[in-house]
């Protein structure tokens, strides 16, 4: 058999996560550089997962498939399609710049004993969230998903609830006690959903008689597994719940601006940019695939909640007054917009939702980690505690821009490509929806532009009048991401082309066509 | 009355002409017959060696007798006893088959990694040079009296504890497997009895280590007089106790009906309101609810090694027996008792989850999460299927492990007033001791049933297997009471890794191999059944035919 | 007349010992009307063994006697202990451990 | 040839990628680089005008495609461009103006340590309205449409330190995003309904769906318009924008950027002529700011504010010209030409005057600069007579087309009422304009030193800042007569947004001579009421209307009350609902359990015997329940 690349990508900054955790206390900085080297390794993998991948070819390609749990029908399969192979690619190119922003994050002030290793915990405890991301975004089987979508909870705990903003209003005391709130809500809120996810996990294994996605999707389709309507609809909902409060939508979503707040920047990118998304690709994988008539039966309110989530959060953001909780709800808002896209089911939205969860990822990183950057300056997350930063930090401010402008989808930067393809793809189906959205593009103007304002412009306040511009680490993480933003608002072919083969899929699954221009449906 | 009615009383047993002596397979009783034969040995030892060495030959005797009964327990299941060779013997007394194997197996391995908890002797402090192990010097001498002191100088060690121990194993093994009402309730007895002293026998906070032994005591013999009276019961409705011919009498495929007979089955109510007894005396062994009530007091006093044991071995040994009973003796009834049973295992579930949510004692904590995992196994044992007999089968295997593990890092958490239970204490333990906090999280993981983790290989067996029961609803409630559960031990692990560790903390004491090992193995069984269950899922899945 | 009366008779006696378990306060007495819940047992098991007409029931109803032998002495071991240490046997002072 | 198109936005977008990722070491050369590459553009785009002249009418557009760019299954959008008559002449216009407003920069931003940014967003203005200006599709449109929204946005607060700089670009941008929802969701229509959004197909193929859907189309596009352009509704903007630099506001807020609307309205105009309900909206807006502009700009003091309502008011004329249609549209390109060079011309004028006055924009404390600034005042003076129409110069030629163009609107009232405001619109332009000129340049000298003692020292601007002034004075002269030799303008135009002669209502020497003697009467008017007495420093209180007028007829505070505040209200109300609401049922939840295990512990009294109780009521309903079972 061949080379088990996809393996191979998940096994390495697993081990990476193993090696990590062992380096001695003493040697903080050896475990970093480590920590770095795997996920670069991790990027290389990817890459030659994305030159291996042909568009054109087989839905799952670099398949695997071993033998495990035979007793619960349960398979190690895994096997990529054009969607998978571009979060993976999000994944391991966002971990390198967690890493490098969170480079100092995690050095522990010089309490604790000699065995405490912070700093080697958090870095493996990135890899191994890594590794679980990576892995869920290859399982083809149900049950090895579901595994890897509750497991990666956990290290996702201890990063929120273990490295806190060190920039906290409160006491160190109040700040230890909402931090380990947001942790628990974080693990608790999922945890739940994952849990109402295995009974209808389960269900599905009681109907179907085991889990490979692709036999039961085949036989879905050619008739085979017949699923009573109510069945169907119930395990639907076990799935989709689990995923709405991963994405999260509204009424779902109390628990990420916790978790943002709280975590430090890198974490609360390693959030909202890398393991949500799971939850929309699961969206478009599983329930999509499983349950296409049960999908179809639930768009019309999932589309209404994603509206909300749009404009709700949208109007959140703008009341906020700390900088994180801001981007968290911007971020919620934007689920909205990814979920849409991918229940308007049309290639236009489908494929913009696939390429939003690209493009959010991206610009959610930028925008977050160079405000991580300015809190970590100025300690403070409070956006009235700033001002005039442009005038001492020109750089930052630029980039800091740049971030906004990107979250305010500005045309020539990437998240406009999606935005818009979101927003045509659920017009073209449902055009009061898609009405009702754009008025979100004006208020993501008004939330990013109001931060922008009170943060960057007026007279220098005296506290931030001291404050040093990006330092190289920080510029080495921002400018690729910028760059990044710039190249795929202009050029996104690449990603695009990678992404359709897998949409057209997903739409004969739901058999779903597109609606034909007015004119040639006259014709 | 009459005398003509007394005369028939003792002429109607038929004359009997002579007994031909009964056969006993010894070969199949083996396993059994080392650990009560050793348990014996060890008697003997209490009373002709010399005080200091006791506790090594005790130790000696102990684990030679349990491995060699693991290693009986392997022969003859690979002599096909477990599937092909399954056959009931003494008599008819006891059934050697695959569950019986299997859970005997669990229980010795539980068994031995227990007693080397008990055999620990380096978490406390020497008390006048000599080293103690967590049991009283004197269980006779008063607390706190002049006695007590003098047997700690003298370094008295309870040393009873082993054949104690060995003795309830003894009475373990024979209780999944036994074949008829009467051998139960003697099994029942065996294992009870020791335990209710060894509860006793704490060396910190004897008080309440005595309390709990009369409350398990008292309780422990009530809810015995009323699977006695079950028995009686079901005796008179079947006429006899054997659990072949009370099912024949049930399904009603008995040959010969005397009249006798023919008049106590018309009596169904003997049956049910018997059957109904016999299950509440199993259901309080297991710690369901509402017979569960002793479950966090005796947990939180004994001697935290002996809870762990207890904990482990009497619900495998305990859920052993219901199967048997609900599926060899009472299928004929399953219409009667599975509904009795869902709502058992639904308030069970339920109450052992939201209790243990505001406990602040971790034994009290870890009492009550067993209550909620008992209801989790009760799931499966309803489903009523072949795969719900070997989901629970695994289960049993699976949590007896961890829970060990658990009590044992338990037993090392101490501080000036020994063990330090109470969960303010573990504050910021993740700073102290990331190890230890790191492998109770683990525990903590599995019991949550987080995937990767034995815990979650075995929720989902037996949820699983009630599904394909039937008993879809019985899953839905167990999910969401598993996510009620998921909050307390997040909150532990909470505690442990994100609050500052308190000033007057307690210390981790560095235990001997033998805990270590305890420990180790608990791990090790954790993450194993979580990530490749599938070998033990295919010897529980033999091992789920019971012979009748 | 039927041995049924019998069997109304231990159910009779089973009925005492539970209720005396339940208010009785002196740990002695609670156990005392455990024993007298077994002895209501024996006389059941008798009872039908006599209806049977086959010995099992008696047999049992020894094995019964010895068992509860066994429980005394562990029992009374544990309610002296108790008494020593607290200077009464009242089942409800023992009560250090709760919620 | 057409391999040239990319370079018209290829040179400014270099120079503005180069100067804003240079740093520091550009700082002294940025504002070369950023000219040279401006000058560059216009090089080109000459280049291509001559080649374009070269062809014959129907074949010089041409068409430049690079690449495709979001190609998705069933949706195809393109980085094309098409380099037609029409695109030409913004090209032109753009990258000339931007040439001349560059070099004028170099002087006027001297003493600006952010001269190498202030070049930098400069160029970054240029490429974007260029590639609005020649992109073939409305998507790409839609790129350079946000693209110079983006500059306009750093341009206006550019000074960022000042707040107030701060919030009218913010400003600026949110409401241009009111009008760029419009625009996104027409072209979301047009995908639904032609299955592209390229100009070619769309503007093809309108007469193949409804007239109520190119309605629809139609006003959404006005919606944009009416952001890009300043026009009502979404007007508010322009005032708050003067806060940018002067060049600034005479580049992007008078020349180019804020007549994108006019070309997007010229540029569909197939949708529009097949949509008469849609023109008729036009139509209103125009005419209703046309009046609205010149209103506000009669009662301003601030020099720039004055220009800017003359400037919406100017856009107001061609939006009008633009929604008669073919008879219109032509004019409308035409009057933005000349209007291009005139009001650029005076706003660097004013330029020119705040920076001889230390930045004073208080017409009030002017007066009598003729003597100190000579050549400012004669351009100035040029661009004066250009925009109110005197007979001869570039406004004359355009404006009276335009007003002849609204009396034709139909034969019937319209005609009148168009034709009525158009004409009354020009008097009141002469008034206003009459004002400003009169108070800056006229009459004693009004400026006192300041608090910190400094009196202003009036002076000539330096050369960089004349010359350009110098020129554009050149093309408010004569640029209008050149278009108008045998209708050349219109002929040059006419493939792309064909051409009709207008058919007014009234005679068109009627009209000629009623607008002249509209605007003398207009300025009359104006020199009786500043030119006779001295002009007071601090404003009196005026009318009521003069006071609205200063508060822009109250637009802002409208905004204010019903969008700012309801906004504010709404969400307070929205965080406080998600803190207590969606968040309070998670924790509601986790609280109510915990009540619950505290109310169930109690059971766990630590008494055996109540222990006995629950298990002997326990086996009793065991028993209970397995009869019961067996009875049902």
């Amino acid at each position: 058999m061949s080379f088990p690349l996809l393996t191979a990508t998940a096994a390495v900054p697993a081990i990476g996560a193993i090696v990590t955790a062992a380096v001695p206390a003493a040697r903080r900085t050896a475990a970093k550089w480590l920590a770095l080297f795997f996920s670069l390794a991790t990027l290389v993998l990817a890459i030659v997962i994305g030159v291996r991948f042909a568009p054109g070819g087989e839905r799952y390609q670099l398949t695997e498939s071993h033998a495990w749990i035979a007793d619960f029908g349960v398979r190690y399969e895994l096997g990529v399609d054009g969607i998978g192979v571009a979060l993976i690619g999000l994944t391991a190119l966002l971990i390198p710049f967690v890493i490098l922003a969170g480079w100092h994050d995690a050095d522990p002030e010089e309490t604790g004993s000699k065995r405490w290793r912070p700093t080697q915990g958090f870095f493996a405890l990135i890899l191994m969230v890594e590794a679980m991301v990576i892995l869920s975004f290859e399982a083809t089987d149900v049950f090895l998903f579901y595994i890897l979508f509750e497991a990666m909870l956990i290290p996702m705990y201890f990063l929120i609830g273990g490295f806190g903003d060190r920039a906290h209003a409160g006491s160190d005391e109040k700040a230890a006690t909402q931090r380990s709130y947001a942790a628990v809500k974080f693990l608790l809120y999922n945890l739940a959903g994952g849990l109402i996810m295995l009974a209808a996990v389960i269900g599905l294994y009681v109907v179907a008689g085991n889990f490979s996605l692709q036999e039961i999707a085949a036989a879905r389709a050619s008739g085979e597994l017949e699923m009573a309507t109510n069945t169907e609809r119930l395990l639907f909902l076990g799935f989709f719940f689990a995923f709405a409060v991963k994405a999260p939508l509204w009424p779902l979503h109390t628990w990420l601006p916790n978790a943002m707040g709280e975590a430090t920047a890198p974490v609360a990118v390693l959030i909202t940019a890398v393991v949500d998304k799971v939850g929309t690709f699961a969206m478009l994988r599983f329930c999509l695939q499983l349950f296409p008539e049960a999908s179809k039966w639930a768009t019309p309110v999932i589309l209404v909640l994603a509206l909300i989530s749009i404009v709700y959060g949208a109007l959140l953001a703008v009341g906020q007054r700390d900088i994180k909780r801001l981007v968290a709800y911007a971020s919620i808002s934007h689920f909205g917009f990814i979920i849409m896209g991918i229940f308007a089911m049309t290639s236009q939205g489908q494929s913009g939702a696939t390429l939003y969860m690209i493009n959010h990822g991206i610009s959610t990183a930028a925008l977050m980690l160079v405000a991580g950057f300015l809190i970590s300056r100025r300690g403070s997350r409070l956006i009235a505690d700033y001002g005039g930063v442009q005038k001492v930090a020109p750089v930052l401010a630029g980039t800091f821009l740049v971030g906004s402008l990107a979250t305010l989808s500005l045309p020539g930067l990437a998240p406009f490509v999606s935005e818009f393809l979101v927003l045509v793809g659920t017009f073209t189906r449902y055009p009061v929806v898609g009405i009702i959205a754009t008025f979100g593009i004006v208020l993501a103007a008004l939330y990013t532009l109001v931060l922008y304002q009170r943060t960057m412009t007026g007279p220098v306040k005296v506290e931030v009048a001291r404050m040093p511009d990006l330092r190289v680490r920080e510029l080495v993480v921002v400018a690729p991401l910028i760059a990044l933003l710039i190249f795929l608002g202009v050029y996104p072919k690449p990603v695009t082309e990678l992404v359709n083969p897998a949409v057209g899929h997903t739409l004969s699954d739901v058999q779903k066509k597109d609606p034909k221009p007015e004119v040639e449906a006259a014709k | 009355m009459s005398a003509s009615a007394v005369h028939s009383l003792w002429t109607t047993a038929a004359p009997i002409e002579k007994i031909d002596a009964p056969t006993i397979e010894y070969a199949q009783l083996l396993p059994t017959l080392i650990v009560i034969g050793a348990a014996v040995v060890g008697i003997g030892v209490e009373a002709f060696v010399g005080r200091k060495a006791r506790y090594y030959v005790q130790m000696f005797v102990t684990v030679v007798a349990l491995v060699a009964a693991f290693a009986a327990v392997i022969g003859l299941a690979a002599g096909g006893h477990a599937s092909t060779e399954a056959q009931i013997v003494a008599m008819g007394a006891i059934a050697v088959d695959g569950p019986a194997l299997f859970l005997q197996g669990t229980i010795l391995l539980t068994g031995l990694v227990a007693v080397f908890t008990f055999a620990e002797r380096r978490l406390d402090p020497q008390a006048h040079g000599n080293q103690v192990d967590s049991f009283t010097a004197q269980a006779a001498s008063v607390p706190g009296s002049d006695g007590e002191k003098a047997a700690i100088k003298a370094g008295f060690t309870t040393t009873e504890v082993f054949p104690l121990a060995l003795f309830a194993i003894g009475g373990m093994l024979v209780f999944p497997a036994a074949n008829d009402l009467l051998t139960l309730f003697i099994a029942l007895e065996v294992f009870s009895l020791p335990l209710y002293l060894l509860c006793a026998l704490a060396r910190r906070k004897r008080l309440m280590s005595q309390e709990s032994a009369v409350k398990y005591f008292l309780l422990g013999a009530f809810s015995s007089a009323f699977l006695l009276f079950g028995i009686a019961l079901v005796y008179g409705y079947a006429g006899t106790v054997s659990y072949a011919g009370i099912a024949d009498v049930v399904d009603g495929t008995v040959q010969n009906i005397d009249p006798a007979l023919a008049d106590t089955m018309g009596n169904d109510a003997l049956l049910l309101v018997g059957g109904a007894m016999l299950l509440m005396g199993l259901l309080f062994k297991v710690g369901a609810v509402p017979f569960h009530m002793w479950t966090p007091d005796v947990y939180q006093g004994a001697p935290t090694p002996v809870t762990g044991f207890m904990a482990a071995a009497t619900k495998v040994a305990a859920f052993g027996a219901l199967l048997r009973l609900l599926y060899v003796v009472l299928p004929g009834l399953r219409w009667d008792w599975r509904p009795v049973m869902w709502g058992v295992a639904i308030v069970t579930m339920l109450l052992g989850a939201i209790v243990a949510i505001t406990q602040t004692d971790i034994k009290r904590l870890l009492a009550y999460s067993s209550i909620a995992h008992a209801g989790f196994i009760l799931a499966g044992v309803i489903a009523a299927t072949p795969d719900g007999i070997s989901s629970v089968l695994f289960y049993l295997g699976a949590y007896s492990f961890v829970t060990v593990g658990a009590f044992a890092v338990v037993t090392l958490v101490r501080d000036a007033g020994g063990e330090a239970t109470h969960l303010s204490k573990w504050a910021g333990l993740g700073r102290r001791s990331p190890l230890v906090a790191a492998v109770f999280a683990v525990f903590l993981l599995a019991f949550a049933g987080i995937p990767l983790t034995s815990g979650f290989s075995g929720k989902f067996a037996v949820f699983k297997a009630a599904a394909e029961g039937g008993a879809g609803a019985l899953v839905v409630i167990g999910v969401i009471s598993s996510a009620i559960a998921a909050f307390f031990y997040i909150r532990v692990i909470v505690l442990m890794f994100f609050s500052e560790p308190k000033p007057e903390g307690p210390t981790v004491a560095v235990p001997s191999p033998l805990t270590m090992t305890a420990i180790g193995v608990g791990v090790a069984v954790t993450l194993v059944l979580g990530v490749a269950p599938q070998y033990f899922l295919d010897l529980a899945g033999q091992a789920g035919v019971f012979v009748r | 007349m039927s041995p049924v009366n019998y069997l109304y008779l231990a159910a009779l006696l089973f009925a005492i010992g539970s209720t005396g378990v339940l208010i009785r306060r002196n740990a002695i007495v609670v156990f005392m009307c455990i024993e007298l819940m077994l002895n209501a047992c024996n006389l059941a098991l008798v009872t039908f063994s006599r209806m049977h007409g086959n010995l099992d029931g008696q047999i049992i109803a020894f094995f019964t006697m010895v068992v509860a032998a066994a429980e005394v002495v562990v029992g009374l071991a544990i309610i002296v202990s108790l008494f020593r240490s607290r200077h009464s046997a009242s089942v409800d002072d023992a009560s250090l451990m709760k919620l | 040839m057409e391999n040239l198109i990319a370079l018209l936005v290829a040179a400014p977008l270099l120079g503005a990628a180069v100067l804003l990722c240079g740093g520091r070491r550009l700082d002294r050369s940025g504002h070369w680089i950023g000219t040279l590459l401006a000058v560059a553009s216009f090089a080109v785009g000459v280049l291509l005008f001559a080649d374009m002249l070269g062809k014959d009418a129907e074949h010089r557009a041409l068409h430049q495609s690079l690449f495709s760019w979001i190609p998705v299954e069933g949706f195809q959008a393109d980085v094309a461009f098409q380099l037609d008559q029409l695109s030409m002449t913004f090209v032109l216009l753009i990258t000339g103006v931007g040439s001349l407003i560059h070099v004028y920069s170099i002087g006027y931003m001297e003493h600006d340590e952010r001269r190498r940014r202030f070049f930098g967003y400069l160029n970054l203005f240029l490429a974007a309205m260029l590639l609005l200006v020649i992109a073939d599709n409305y998507l790409l449109l839609y790129v350079g449409w946000e693209g110079v929204g983006l500059a306009s946005y750093l341009l206006i607060g550019f000074w960022q330190h000042k707040p107030s700089a701060a919030t009218a670009a913010k400003k600026a941008f949110l409401v241009n995003r009111v009008g760029d929802m419009g625009l996104s969701i027409a072209i979301m229509l047009m995908f639904t309904t032609f299955g592209t959004f390229a100009f070619g197909p769309v503007l093809e193929s309108t007469g193949e769906t409804s007239e109520g859907m190119l309605t629809a189309i139609g006003l959404l596009l006005l919606l944009a318009a009416c952001g890009k352009s300043a026009q009502v509704p979404l007007q508010s903007w322009l005032g708050d924008a003067m806060e940018g630099p002067t060049p600034v506001s005479a580049l992007i807020h008078a020349a180019t950027m804020v007549t994108a609307g006019v070309y997007l309205i010229t540029r569909s105009g197939a949708i529009f002529n097949a949509a008469p309900d849609a023109q008729l909206a036009v139509v209103i807006v125009g005419a209703v700011t046309l009046l609205f502009g010149a209103i506000v700009g009669c009662a301003k003091d601030d020099i720039k504010k004055a220009l800017a309502g003359s400037t919406m008011s100017q856009i107001g004329y061609m939006i009008l010209a633009a929604g008669l249609g073919p008879i219109g549209y032509a004019f409308a390109i035409m009057h933005l030409v000349t209007h291009g060079f005139f009001k650029a011309g005076l706003f660097l004028g004013a330029g020119s005057v705040m920076h001889g006055m230390n930045d004073e924009v208080d017409m009030r404390k002017y007066g009598g600069l003729r003597k100190y600034m000579p050549v400012t005042f004669v351009t100035f003076g040029l661009g004066y007579l250009a925009i109110i129409g005197f007979p001869g110069l570039s406004g004359f030629w355009s404006k009276d087309k335009i007003i002849e163009a609204a009396f034709a609107y139909d034969d019937g009232i319209r005609g009148w009422i168009f034709g009525g405001v158009a004409l009354l619109g020009a008097g009141i332009t002469a008034f206003y304009m009459t004002r400003v000129m009169i108070m800056t340049f006229f009459g004693e000298k009004r400026w006192q030193p300041d608090e910190s003692g400094n009196e202003p020292h009036p002076h000539e601007s330096p050369k960089s800042m004349t010359i350009p002034m110098i020129v554009l004075a050149f093309g408010s002269v004569f640029a209008g007569g050149l278009f108008s030799l045998n209708e050349s303008f219109v002929k040059w135009l006419e493939p792309v947004t064909q051409f009709e002669h207008p058919h007014p209502v009234i005679s068109v020497p009627a009209i000629t001579a009623s607008t002249v003697v509209v605007l003398l009467l207009g300025a009359a008017l104006a020199y009786v009421m500043y030119g006779r007495k001295p002009v007071p420093v601090t404003a009196p209180r005026g009318s009521l209307l003069t006071r609205a007028a200063r508060r822009d007829l109250l637009q802002d505070d409208l905004n204010h009350v019903v969008l700012v505040r309801g906004g504010e209200h709404l969400t307070r109300s929205l965080v406080y609902v998600d803190h207590t609401m969606v968040d309070g049922v998670v924790n509601g939840t986790a609280a109510g359990f915990g009540g619950l295990s505290g109310r169930m512990r109690k059971m766990q009294n630590g008494f055996a015997r109540s222990y006995a109780v629950s298990m002997f009521g326990g086996t009793a309903i065991l028993i209970a329940a397995t009869l019961l079972m067996r009875a049902v």
